[in-house]
């Protein structure tokens, strides 16, 4: 069943290639059939790929299968090597089984677009890409898919391209990702000079044999790679791309930008946890930034109007979970809350793109209410969601992916009081937030009326999601991944709970029990002043645009007034003045050619004769 | 032979020093007609009669007479010579003369200087059946190369005749 | 057959090259300069078959040969340009012919 | 041979040479006259006989006049380059064993050049007189010649292949055991028909075309430099019919009589039937000329020479 592995990355980049040559000729039945099936074969061949691996015995479940050299230079020879182990699975089931389902709910979702046989030919290429990411053996075929999902990121963005808009943020997140990837290929480099191999193992057994702990080769490869994940995770400080990414399709937000690419990152972390290993003030950064980022995305999430921009803004912040898990060295809780996650994530997109296509493209969180009696199936299945994102405890997966995280900080062998407090806080602004966008959408008075409810294929879907994600603690993957158990005492992790808790609470009683006090709340000048600066992300957005932006198109500006055309200028009139001096010899003239010629012949004899 | 040679060498010069400075092109055409003749005794002095006859077969006789044709058909006559004794004004000469005496010099400088080397040897005749056999044995590349040579110029000769007369027709219109 | 010494060919040959020379560069009539090139050519198979009469070798006039069928096509073709331009300019003027300056 | 011995044989020869030319002129005018059914000169002296001389009496004593607007140089040098050419030519003809003035081993080949050089004196005639219709006589004479030039070169390769030789006399020698009229008889018809070209002989004689070209390049011409061009056309056809007998008629091989005088006799046949040939053929178009030397003159040459050559190949 195991041989089955290459199919899994094949299936979607068949439909890919499919779509992409046979498109016009493909009707829309044809066209969701190749672009849903080539996801649902790979689900199939991953689950037969996991029978497989289930039956080798425990230790040392590895598989890897090679399909070919890629690139054979001196030493290095880069293959195209599929590796298989606890956290490619795991990361393999998410995005098949994530990825089936986005692309089922699409096929229903898009149906009225007129780009959609383009849609799934980009969505078929990014599962492929995706899952050519995670399950790579090698580093440089992992850049590949790294660099494939970026493409399929920046398509999908731009996917409505006509809008200006949309075009200009599909670019942002091209760019600001891509120096986090610059970086990372840098690291990839130093890691290839170092090691002299591109082998994801091999390259992490030489590093443990060859780098002492905290040695600064480590640290600096640690902390390129870190760099490359902090721009493809949306992390402090390459964030400000992915609120604006929101502008391409939901089933795009939901399935890249929250459940699978933007997580690639801690995929990255994870896979490379043996480098962090070796370099203690990496994994720290790491923390650090990821607290940074879960404090800074929840507090904007909380002013957020725009439905789909509180997710974005959610998400950095649950990523920023993962980070600050990674940072302590607890890797199999960073890789659970990816899980959860991602089920609840993608959840709550999906379901906040069928409200928002009820609606009539509304994104405004304040001309929502009363959907619960008018969209029930939506409100119960975004109600699962939202109790996973907010963690409510017990019943709910996010509670104790969450709680591990909150337990790692404080317990872990890198934890801290700080990050755990920051933890903490954050899961309390989180439960607010959530509980805000439920109550404003689903509560209350209605303003507007749905026009559609959602059909078979969504409904599906988001039952499927809703019941994962209340199913809870059973998604927990560590059995199966390994590595330290953390045993927190009961006080902390009651206090985490209660944090969050008591988010919900606050939620309840500002947005359903005394809307006034929170609009109070929202006009003090405190208030105002606190709004205006979460609501455009801490104002990262503005800093950029002075630092980066502003002064690159002065110099720009400068360049076109000559300034750096200059020594080109001199050049070329040097050249023209060259040119004019040389063609002065080019007379047309036959006997001055001649003349040339026969003073040429003298000199030479009498060179030979004069020598 | 010695004699023959030494008066065709001084009739070549001269005839060929009065083509360069002819205002007449039928006259100078003439003189070159007869500088070949003249280099043709010399062949025949050196010692290669088929060579002298080729010279004069061909070059003289078929070559030459190419120049005939253009003079006769450009008939240039009075207008022509008044023409040539603009473009040839003394002043003229002083650069080329000066560089072709300059070449001149060094090749007798080489000559006299290499004079040893070249000395001995008195002509013997090499007659046409041991040049045929040298065309056609070690140098039958060359001969074919010649050939083709040959055909090349024919073919260039007659397009840009034909394109005289397409231009001729376009005059018409 | 009493000897003539292969050094004074050469020096005809180089004195018949130099007026050939002479004449490529001061001619201005087209019709000239070709045949100043006739000139040198026919300087250089003088060479040559000076050079075969020292050797009693047939190769000299083996390359006069050479000579003689470049000669010819060159010619050729050289008179129907000349004819050409003469046609579309009414001159024999080398130097008029000179739209291919720099 | 001895310089005095070269010196009686070279005035020997111009004189046989002239007289026969002149000979021919009243053996042509009566010849014609008969063929043409008509008496032709017949009043100087008996049959006419003396008429050449009285001609000869004439033409001295006309007025030499050089037109004004020719140039003078080349008007005056042309004829002489027309008959001394030809006369130049007869100085490798060898009408005996040993009776050559210059028995060059390339005498063949000093034909060829020889004629070659003849084109000049027609062509620079007629570019010389500055009259349209003698250009155009001599731009066909200078075309006509110099491709049937090529025609005869072939046509006479085959008897160097036979011969193995330049040399007329071998060339003679090699006819002791047949003719060459036999086994080259394709190129003794191409030959005949190149010399007539190159002799400017009816049916060829568009040069001078008198009824298109009024008189070709030589309508110019009058006094002495006419009748240089005259007595030149006559010498030519001596020549070449001395040419063909040495090349294809077995030279002076016979029995019984001396060689001179088989040579003689035997040139004397082909003079006359030259003479025939223009009383009987029309003359063709100037196109006709061409398209029969390259189409039909060319191809039959180089045939006939690789037909021979792989013969003797054979033999061998």
């Amino acid at each position: 069943m195991l041989e089955l592995l290459w199919l899994v990355p094949l299936a979607p980049l068949g439909g890919f290639l499919i779509l992409a040559v046979a498109r016009a000729r493909l009707g829309r039945r044809a066209v969701a059939t190749v672009g849903v099936g080539s996801a649902g074969v790979a689900l199939a061949a991953a689950g037969a790929v996991a029978a497989g691996f289930f039956a080798l015995p425990a230790a040392g479940r590895v598989y890897e299968q090679n399909l070919g050299t890629w690139i054979s230079a001196g030493d290095l020879a880069a293959r195209f090597v599929l590796h298989l182990d606890a956290l490619a699975l795991v990361m393999m089931a998410v995005v098949t089984l994530v990825g089936f389902l986005i692309l089922l709910y699409s096929a229903e979702s898009m149906a009225g677009d007129e780009g959609y046989a383009r849609f799934f030919c980009y969505m078929n290429l990014f599962v492929a890409s995706m899952l050519v990411l995670v399950l790579a053996g090698d580093l440089l075929l992992l850049y590949l898919g790294w660099e494939g999902v970026g493409l399929c990121s920046y398509l999908l963005i731009g996917f409505w391209y006509r809008e200006p808009a949309n075009a200009r943020a599909a670019k942002k997140a091209f760019i600001v990702t891509r120096v986090g990837d610059a970086a990372l290929l840098v690291g990839l480099l130093v890691l290839f000079t170092q090691m002299g191999t591109s082998d994801i193992g091999g390259l992490l057994a030489r590093a443990a044999e060859r780098w002492p702990t905290g040695s600064s080769v480590a640290t600096l490869a640690a902390l390129l790679l870190l760099a490359g994940a902090v721009g493809k995770s949306a992390q402090l400080p390459l964030q400000v791309w992915l609120p604006d990414a929101m502008a391409g399709p939901t089933p795009v937000s939901a399935l890249i930008h929250a459940a699978t690419m933007v997580t690639a990152g801690v995929y990255l972390l994870s896979r490379m946890h043996g480098l962090f290993a070796l370099a203690p003030a990496a994994a720290t950064v790491t923390a650090v930034i990821g607290a940074a980022t879960l404090l800074l995305a929840g507090t904007s999430a909380l002013v957020q109007r725009d439905l789909k921009r509180v997710l974005a803004y959610s998400t950095m912040s649950q990523v920023g979970y993962m980070f600050v898990a990674l940072g302590v060295g607890a890797w199999g809780a960073a890789i659970f809350h990816f899980v959860t996650h991602a089920v609840f994530k993608s959840l709550l997109f999906l379901a906040a793109g069928a409200v928002i296509a009820a609606l009539g493209e509304e994104h405004d969180l304040f001309k929502m209410g009363g959907l619960r009696q008018r969209l029930p199936l939506v409100f119960w299945t975004f109600l699962a969601g939202a109790a996973s994102l907010a963690a409510l405890p017990l019943v709910t997966a996010g509670f104790y992916s969450k709680e591990e995280i909150l337990a790692a900080a404080w317990a872990g062998p890198a934890g801290g009081r700080w990050l755990w407090a920051a933890g903490a806080v954050g899961a309390a602004v989180t439960a607010l937030y959530t509980g805000r966008m439920v109550f404003l959408v689903f509560f209350g008075t209605a303003k507007r009326e749905p026009s559609q409810q959602p059909g078979w294929a969504m409904a599906t879907v988001l039952v499927i999601l809703a019941a994962l994600s209340v199913s809870g603690w059973w998604l927990d993957p560590r059995w199966l991944l390994g590595g330290t158990e953390i045993a927190a005492t009961l006080p902390v992790r009651l206090a985490g709970t209660a944090a969050a808790l008591a988010g919900i609470v606050l939620a309840w009683y500002f947005y359903l029990r005394r809307p006034a006090l929170a609009a109070r709340v929202a006009q003090s000048r405190a208030g105002a002043a606190l709004g205006r600066w979460w609501i455009g992300g801490w104002g990262f957005d503005w800093l950029y645009n002075f630092i980066f932006v502003r002064p690159y198109v002065w110099l720009t500006q400068l360049g076109r007034d000559e300034l750096l055309d200059g020594p080109f200028r001199t050049l070329g009139r040097t050249l023209d003045l060259a040119h004019a001096g040389m063609s002065w010899t080019v007379t047309g003239r036959v006997r001055w050619y001649a003349a040339a010629l026969a003073a040429g012949a003298i000199a030479a004899i009498a060179v030979a004769v004069w020598r | 032979m010695q004699g023959l040679f030494y008066v065709s060498a001084a009739v070549a010069v001269l005839a060929t020093a009065l083509v360069v400075t002819r205002r007449n092109a039928a006259h100078a055409l003439l003189y070159l007609v007869l500088s070949l003749a003249a280099v043709a005794g010399m062949f025949y002095a050196l010692g290669a009669p088929l060579a002298a006859a080729l010279e004069v077969i061909v070059y003289a006789g078929a070559i030459m007479v190419l120049f005939v044709f253009a003079v006769m058909v450009l008939a240039l006559g009075r207008e022509g010579e008044r023409q040539e004794s603009q473009w040839l004004r003394p002043r003229m000469w002083l650069g080329p003369a000066a560089l072709a005496a300059v070449l001149l010099g060094e090749l007798i400088y080489v000559l006299a200087s290499g004079a040893a080397a070249v000395a001995g040897g008195t002509p013997v005749v090499v007659g046409p059946q041991e040049v045929g056999a040298a065309l056609f044995g070690p140098y039958a590349l060359g001969a074919e190369l010649s050939s083709m040579l040959l055909l090349a110029g024919m073919v260039a000769a007659y397009h840009l005749a034909r394109r005289k007369q397409m231009d001729e027709k376009e005059g018409e219109r | 057959m009493n000897s003539v010494s292969p050094e004074s060919g050469l020096v005809v040959a180089a004195v018949l090259f130099a007026l050939g020379l002479g004449g490529v560069l001061a001619r201005r009539n087209m019709l000239f300069v070709l045949m100043s090139i006739e000139i040198m050519l026919n300087a250089a198979a003088l060479a040559m078959i000076t050079a075969g009469a020292r050797h009693h070798a047939a190769d000299g006039q083996v390359m006069f040969m050479f000579i003689l069928a470049t000669a010819a096509a060159e010619v050729a073709v050289g008179l129907a340009i000349v004819l050409l331009i003469y046609r579309r300019r009414r001159t024999l003027d080398v130097d008029e012919a000179r739209e291919m300056r720099g | 041979m001895s310089p005095a011995g070269t010196i009686v044989l070279i005035l020997g020869t111009l004189i046989g040479v002239l007289s026969a030319a002149a000979l021919l002129i009243w053996v042509e005018r009566r010849g014609l006259a008969l063929l043409q059914d008509r008496l032709g000169p017949n009043r100087v002296g008996p049959l006419g006989l003396v008429q050449p001389l009285a001609d000869m009496v004439k033409i001295m004593l006309k007025e030499d006049w050089i037109p004004p607007q020719a140039d003078r140089a080349v008007f005056v040098l042309a004829p002489m380059l027309v008959l001394g050419g030809t006369l130049a030519t007869f100085a490798v003809v060898a009408a005996g064993p040993g009776l050559a003035i210059a028995d060059l081993n390339v005498g063949l080949l000093a034909f060829l050049a020889l004629s070659s050089l003849g084109v000049y004196g027609v062509a620079l005639a007629g570019w010389s007189s500055n009259n349209k219709y003698s250009l155009l006589g001599s731009l066909r004479a200078a075309s006509q010649m110099v491709s049937y030039e090529v025609f005869m070169g072939l046509a006479l390769g085959g008897v160097v292949l036979m011969a193995g030789s330049f040399n007329l006399t071998e060339i003679v020698e090699a006819q002791r055991w047949v003719w060459f009229c036999v086994p080259q008889a394709a190129g003794l018809a191409i030959f005949l028909v190149a010399a007539l070209a190159e002799t400017r002989r009816l049916p060829f004689d568009l040069p001078e075309a008198e009824n298109e070209l009024v008189a070709g390049y030589h309508s110019e011409y009058s006094g002495m430099k006419f009748a240089m061009f005259f007595v030149g056309e006559y010498v030519g056809i001596t020549l070449i019919a001395a040419l063909v007998t040495t090349f294809y008629l077995g030279g002076w091989l016979g029995p019984w009589l001396p060689p001179v005088a088989w040579f003689v006799a035997k040139t004397a046949v082909v003079v006359c039937g030259f003479i025939v040939l223009r009383a009987a053929l029309p003359r063709p178009r100037f196109d006709q000329v061409t398209a029969l030397g390259w189409r039909v003159c060319l191809p039959l040459a180089i045939v006939n020479l690789l037909v021979t050559g792989g013969v003797l190949l054979a033999l061998e």
